[in-house]
């Protein structure tokens, strides 16, 4: 990748301070998404997916957290120390976002027309009756017929898949050259998650943003992405361009969480279920997080934490200890 | 992540976690020292002291305060200080069980209410709305005139007016606990009404009923006061703080003493009930959660 | 192999909008027209998008909702069970896990403390839970684990049936893996029917032997897992199997769908999918009836 | 259910308030322990003057016959006659209510002002030094009895200060302004008569900051809480992601639909308002319906009290179906639900 990213993250380590303690939420996470390219986060609850993407965005409540080390680069602006004024022209206009829940994401009781209209003036030195035909067309561009008559609508009256795409069109009001979209689809039924998806992964592609799509749905990713991280307790496992990751995977969590999977074996036989939970953030882990789940542990994953970033393949990382040793 | 965040915080109750929040909530602090001082004055020092309320000392009539006499004396030269902690006992012993008559009542039937539906919770919101529909304290005042003036009858009354906002309270969180999936599982293991009201419904809607009633003290006691004040309720020479201010209200440009100490009795003892009615929502606030 | 319950011809239909004068002007359709049977020790899997009338299903078969006509057979007193979706809410955060447990007992016959106490610890142990943790509140568990302590509160009134009502959609893969296994293993040991109502076509592949398709509240296909997923005929089936995201065929280039879904307040007359069908043609336009094939397997739709 | 569907349903309700209200409180009466008879004719009349006057109020009938002409009359707009000042109850409240209207508007238009910028500071800034001194400012406010503050008022600003009158509308002597709507400040300006707006005004400061200071605290908190609840909801998150000023967002997204909850507490407080009232007339010798019914309830007065009852109450529920109709023209969601 030669050109500069639109998102930097490096070696971000966060945490959340509780009574007597402190949540270790993220541990020195590396994610870079280059111009135009579409980058799936994956893992399951408690990986840490989402707390990134909210950091990144600067959307977690000041005083709540803390960053031990690292530093978030978006299009060329330090994220950590940016000012209200910084992060307020980058939001919506530089980088957008789009959430889980389309029932509650749009204001209830604001027009759709009103609230599209609102956002582009926001950013853009326009018109009433201009930003209003630009919402019109992008509302158009996600394929809603009769826009002219949506715009008039509420949040309420419309589907959930609906609703989606409005947050869609929404976040590509102010031409971002990134799109956050924080599983965007789990709320929604797979007919309406195909729609919902194609619309942002061709909107993307149109405008050449780059998207940054967390998910905990592996089919997801290998459908819609072009590379994946995958996130196991607030750290980054593996990564690399998602065919190489899906199809040939090399930590024992990405394999683990492939095989659990029901299609992965014949109808009513055992799953290979992985057995055990999260480990506990609130205590300072030695050893892999992933040591104690793992069939492969030994002594030195209990001990130390393996080193960040393997070489694997050509852009293809991991970060284990037996990433020598096992068999593909 | 923000999933375990809010599992972490909504663990049950962490005496130690509880002690540190609430000592991070000065307000309820405040809430818990005053009510201390309330409890002290009008429950122990009566005792201690020892003194008539109602030993009339017509030397020293209308006396301004000073060390012998605290808060001053009335009419008759009865000890304003004194008078001040018994009307305590009247006005606080009335308030609390006027709230948890009308909060036990109106809880259960709220409960059933929420519960049951249909035409019964229909027959009994309308009743509900009919009493609500009168603003309460005119309710109040209507019985309070046709039963004859007294302390029992402005009891009765209040208590009367009370029911309904628990109905309400109480009802409204039944139907959301009505909707949880351990309410509708135990319609499926065959629990019958009473069950659920008793073992799910009751034990899940008592927070923010006692959260109510906390509040509720508070203004009873303001109401207690205000129908004594116009003449409906304790009767003089009885020591209750409204027919005190009521009593001292002829002297007030001079004798500014006699009314004042009763109100500002009332005023601490609503304020404290408040902060801590106030404090425990915010502590058993699910909007909390999360962000300890 | 005797029906374990049944429906037959079941139609649900509630109350949306009254008038001033409580007159129903507004109905929503829940269901229309149902008729299912699920057969001891076998599992009926009901696959369907929300709005479909799936959980109006769950309610009716244990015994929740009355129908609004059609009936419910087999005999339902004290032996249907049910798991409910969000382990969040599904247990009462008041009560101690062995209350829980042994609620189904306690609330038809009054029981000993100890004896419900030790009823508990044998029933966690059942589900792969400590013994030991009787004493313990939800929230001190995890989303899975709590799951299990909803498959031990189904199984302690012995029911011959137990509902399965999105039991895995709220838990992460692994751990749905996890409560899979401890299903089908309880199905092998006690010789238990099932009915699993989801979303989830993976899930329903694997754990089902008979699926029933819904679509706005009727059935559109039914028939023995293998030959519905193998060969899906309901243009409806279809669509939905196609949607599934799949992992490692590359990059998708789909083909904009952009139907919605019809309202249930007023029902489409004749078949219910053609508005979004890719093969609606003349004869759509009449109601369709669910008809057979070969082995049981039937489908709604007369171009199928 | 459409508004008119709404409307036509609460209307059916204000008919059953009334008469359940009227019901209650005359089943009530008939326990009352005086004689209205002996009291309209007073202590030293004769036995026979009594029995008179019993015949005259028809209170020789049965009770439900009573009940049925009361009903009647109410049905033509005549509340009875009252015992006290001789008049139609109904004349003695047409009479009364401008004056209780001022003071009340005057106090809510006060309340709102100073609550609502504190409600929203309190929420925006948790727990900071500013929601401490807004919470405990309206738990001060809850807490206070308006009699109490009444009289301490007029002890610091008329006895002590000399700012402010004592009590009454308007100085002994000064005629008050044409009657327009019967607010005699209102009716002076409109008169142009600066003079005797500015003595009006003069006389409604301290009853009006009395009744108004106790509901700056129910305002407050109602505010507090109606935007902690939307300041924690998803499209909040999405307005801020969107780049929306931090201002924007709380002033123009989460404030107005705070504000929709409001509306229905602020009608309930309307009762409140009308309590306090009372006591803020009684002691400011304020001639409105406040103090026209305590003199009624000590003299026994019961066709006053229950006219005053009946009108309060269907006031109530109008103001409370006004409030209803606001709240679905402000909130798009309700029209479509049942």
């Amino acid at each position: 990748m030669t050109a500069s990213p639109v998102l930097s993250i490096r070696n971000l380590s966060l945490e959340f301070p509780l009574w007597g303690g402190a949540l270790h939420a993220l541990e020195d996470v590396t994610i870079e998404i280059a111009a135009g390219e579409i980058v799936g986060v994956v893992g399951e609850s408690g990986c840490g997916k989402s707390v990134t993407a909210m950091a990144a965005m600067r959307l977690l409540p000041e005083r709540a957290y803390r960053v031990t080390q690292g530093a978030i680069v978006m299009l060329g602006q330090d994220m950590l120390t940016a000012g209200e004024a910084d992060l307020r022209a980058l939001r919506g206009s530089g980088v957008a976002m789009i959430f889980q829940e389309p029932l509650t994401a749009l204001n209830p009781t604001r027009r759709i027309g009103d609230l599209m209209v609102e956002v582009i003036r926001a950013h853009q030195p326009i018109g009433r009756s201009e930003a209003r035909e630009k919402a019109i067309g992008l509302l158009d561009s996600m394929r809603i017929a009769d826009a002219q008559a949506v715009m008039r609508r509420y949040p309420f009256e419309l589907s959930g898949g609906m609703r989606q795409r409005i947050v869609i069109a929404l976040a590509f009001a102010n031409d971002p050259r990134l799109v956050i979209a924080d599983e965007p689809t789990t709320a929604l039924d797979v007919t309406v998650q195909r729609q919902v998806l194609t619309l942002l992964q061709a909107r993307a592609r149109d405008v050449g943003a780059a998207v940054l799509l967390i998910t905990h749905d592996l089919g997801v990713v290998s459908e819609y992405a072009d590379s994946v991280y995958v996130m196991y307790a607030g750290k980054v496992v593996e990564s690399g361009p998602t065919d190489a990751v899906l199809t040939t995977p090399r930590h024992p969590y990405t394999r683990a969480l492939l095989q659990a999977g029901p299609e992965a074996v014949a109808p009513k036989s055992p799953l290979a279920a992985i057995p055990g939970g999260l480990p506990d953030l609130r205590e300072i882990i030695p050893g892999c997080r992933y040591a104690g789940r793992c069939g492969l542990a030994t002594d030195i994953c209990r001990g130390a934490a393996p080193p960040q970033s393997q070489a694997a393949a050509p852009g293809h990382t991991l970060s284990c200890w037996h990433a020598e040793g096992m068999s593909r | 992540m923000m999933a375990a965040l809010s599992r972490l915080a909504s663990r049950g109750i962490d005496w130690r976690r509880l002690r540190h929040r609430i000592g991070a909530s000065p307000v309820t602090v405040t809430g818990l020292v005053m009510l201390g001082i309330v409890v002290f004055c009008v429950g122990l020092l009566p005792n201690l002291l020892a003194q008539d309320p109602n030993v009339i000392n017509l030397r020293a009539r209308l006396a301004a305060p000073s060390w012998s006499h605290l808060f001053g004396t009335d009419e008759v030269g009865r000890d304003i200080f004194i008078r001040v902690l018994h009307g305590g006992q009247v006005s606080i012993g009335v308030a609390l069980f006027v709230v948890a008559v009308s909060a036990s009542v109106g809880t259960v039937i709220g409960g059933l209410s929420g519960l049951l539906g249909g035409m019964v919770d229909t027959a009994i919101m309308r009743l509900m709305d009919v009493v609500l529909a009168v603003p309460s304290l005119v309710l109040t005042m209507a019985l309070a005139a046709a039963l004859g003036p007294s302390l029992t009858n402005a009891v009765i009354a209040i208590a009367v007016v009370r029911v309904p906002t628990y109905v309400r309270l109480s009802r409204g969180q039944t139907l959301v606990v009505r909707e949880a999936g351990y309410v509708m599982a135990a319609r499926v293991f065959g629990a019958r009404p009473l069950q659920i009201l008793r073992l799910h419904v009751v034990p899940n809607i008592l927070s923010p009923v006692v959260v109510q009633a906390t509040l509720d003290v508070g203004a009873v006691i303001l109401m207690v006061a205000g129908l004594s004040f116009i003449g409906l309720g304790a009767q003089p020479p009885a020591a209750e703080w409204g027919a005190m201010v009521s009593a001292g209200r002829s002297f007030i440009l001079d004798q500014w003493w006699y009314s004042a100490f009763p109100g500002l009795a009332i005023l601490f003892t609503s304020i404290a009930f408040n902060l801590l009615g106030d404090g425990i929502r915010d502590l058993t606030d699910p909007r909390q959660k999360g962000r300890s | 192999m005797s029906a374990a319950i049944g429906l037959e011809d079941v139609f649900v239909r509630f109350p949306v909008a009254r008038d001033w004068r409580g007159r129903v002007t507004v109905q929503a359709h829940a269901l229309n027209g149902v008729s299912i049977a699920v057969a001891r020790g076998r599992t009926l899997g009901i696959l369907g998008e929300s709005g479909c009338g799936k959980s109006t299903l769950a309610q009716v078969l244990t015994g929740l909702l009355p129908p609004s006509s059609g009936r419910v057979t087999g005999d339902r007193d004290g032996r249907i069970s049910i798991v409910l979706q969000d382990p969040n809410s599904s247990l009462d955060p008041r009560m101690p896990v062995w209350r829980i447990v042994t609620e189904p007992v306690f609330l038809h016959a009054p029981t000993r403390r100890e004896a419900l106490r030790a009823m508990a610890a044998d029933l966690l142990e059942c589900v792969g839970l400590r013994p030991d943790h009787v004493d313990r509140y939800p929230h001190e568990f995890s989303g899975g684990q709590r799951q299990r302590i909803a498959i031990a509160r189904a199984l302690s009134s012995k029911p011959d049936i137990i509902i399965l009502d999105e039991p895995t959609s709220a838990l992460d893969v692994s751990v749905q893996a996890q409560i899979l296994n401890l299903l089908l293993a309880l199905q092998a040991e006690l010789g238990l029917a099932f009915v699993l109502i989801s979303h989830n076509v993976a899930v329903i592949r694997h754990f089902c032997d008979e699926v029933a398709v819904m679509y706005l509240g009727q059935i559109v296909e039914q028939g023995s897992v293998d030959t519905v997923f193998a060969d899906p005929a309901h243009p409806y089936t279809r669509t939905l199997l196609d949607a599934v995201p799949r992992i490692g065929t590359g990059r998708a280039h789909h083909a904009l769908d952009e139907t919605e879904l019809p309202s249930n307040r007023t029902l489409p007359t004749g078949c219910f999918f053609q508005n979004r069908c890719p093969m609606a043609a003349a004869g759509c336009e009449r109601p369709q009836i669910l008809s057979g094939g070969a082995g049981g397997h039937l489908v709604r739709c007369h171009r199928a | 259910m459409s508004i008119v569907g709404m409307l036509r349903r609460r209307l059916l309700f204000l008919v059953l308030v009334v008469f359940g209200v009227t019901l209650i409180t005359f089943a009530v009466s008939h326990l009352i322990p005086g004689d209205p008879a002996r009291l309209l004719a007073g202590d030293r009349a004769s036995d026979e003057l009594v029995a008179h006057m019993r015949l005259k109020l028809g209170l020789d009938r049965p009770l439900y016959v009573q009940y049925a002409r009361y009903m009647a009359g109410l049905l033509q707009g005549d509340l009875g006659t009252s015992i006290r000042t001789g008049r139609p109850v109904a004349e003695d409240i047409v009479a009364y209510f401008p004056a209780t209207l001022e003071l009340v508007l005057t106090a809510l238009t006060m309340a709102v002002l100073v609550g609502v910028p504190l409600g929203v500071a309190s929420a925006v800034w948790r727990n900071g030094w500013i929601d401490q001194i807004a919470r405990t400012f309206a738990a001060i406010g809850i807490s206070t009895p308006a009699f109490w503050l009444g009289l301490l008022l007029l002890v610091l600003f008329y006895g002590w200060l000399g700012w402010f009158p004592g009590g009454g509308r308007l100085p002994t002597g000064m005629a008050p302004p044409p009657p327009v709507t019967g607010m005699y400040v209102l009716d002076a300006v409109l008169n142009l008569e600066w003079g005797t707006a500015r003595a009006a005004l003069r006389h409604l400061v301290l009853p009006a900051v009395c009744l108004g200071f106790v509901h700056v605290g129910v305002i407050a908190r109602q505010i507090r809480s109606a935007m902690l609840d939307q300041l924690s909801e998803d499209y909040i998150r999405t307005a801020r992601a969107a780049g929306l000023s931090r201002s924007r967002v709380i002033l123009g997204h989460a404030l107005p639909n705070a504000a929709i909850p409001s509306v229905t507490v602020l009608g309930l407080a309307f009762g409140d308002l009308l309590y306090g009232a009372v006591l803020t007339e009684t002691i400011f010798a304020w001639p409105g319906m406040g103090a026209y019914v305590v003199n009624s309830i000590q003299a026994l007065d019961f066709p006053a009290v229950m006219g005053f009852t009946v009108v309060v109450s269907m006031a109530y529920v109008l103001v409370n179906l006004a409030v209803d109709v606001t709240y679905m023209l402000l909130d798009p969601r309700i029209k479509e639900v049942g």
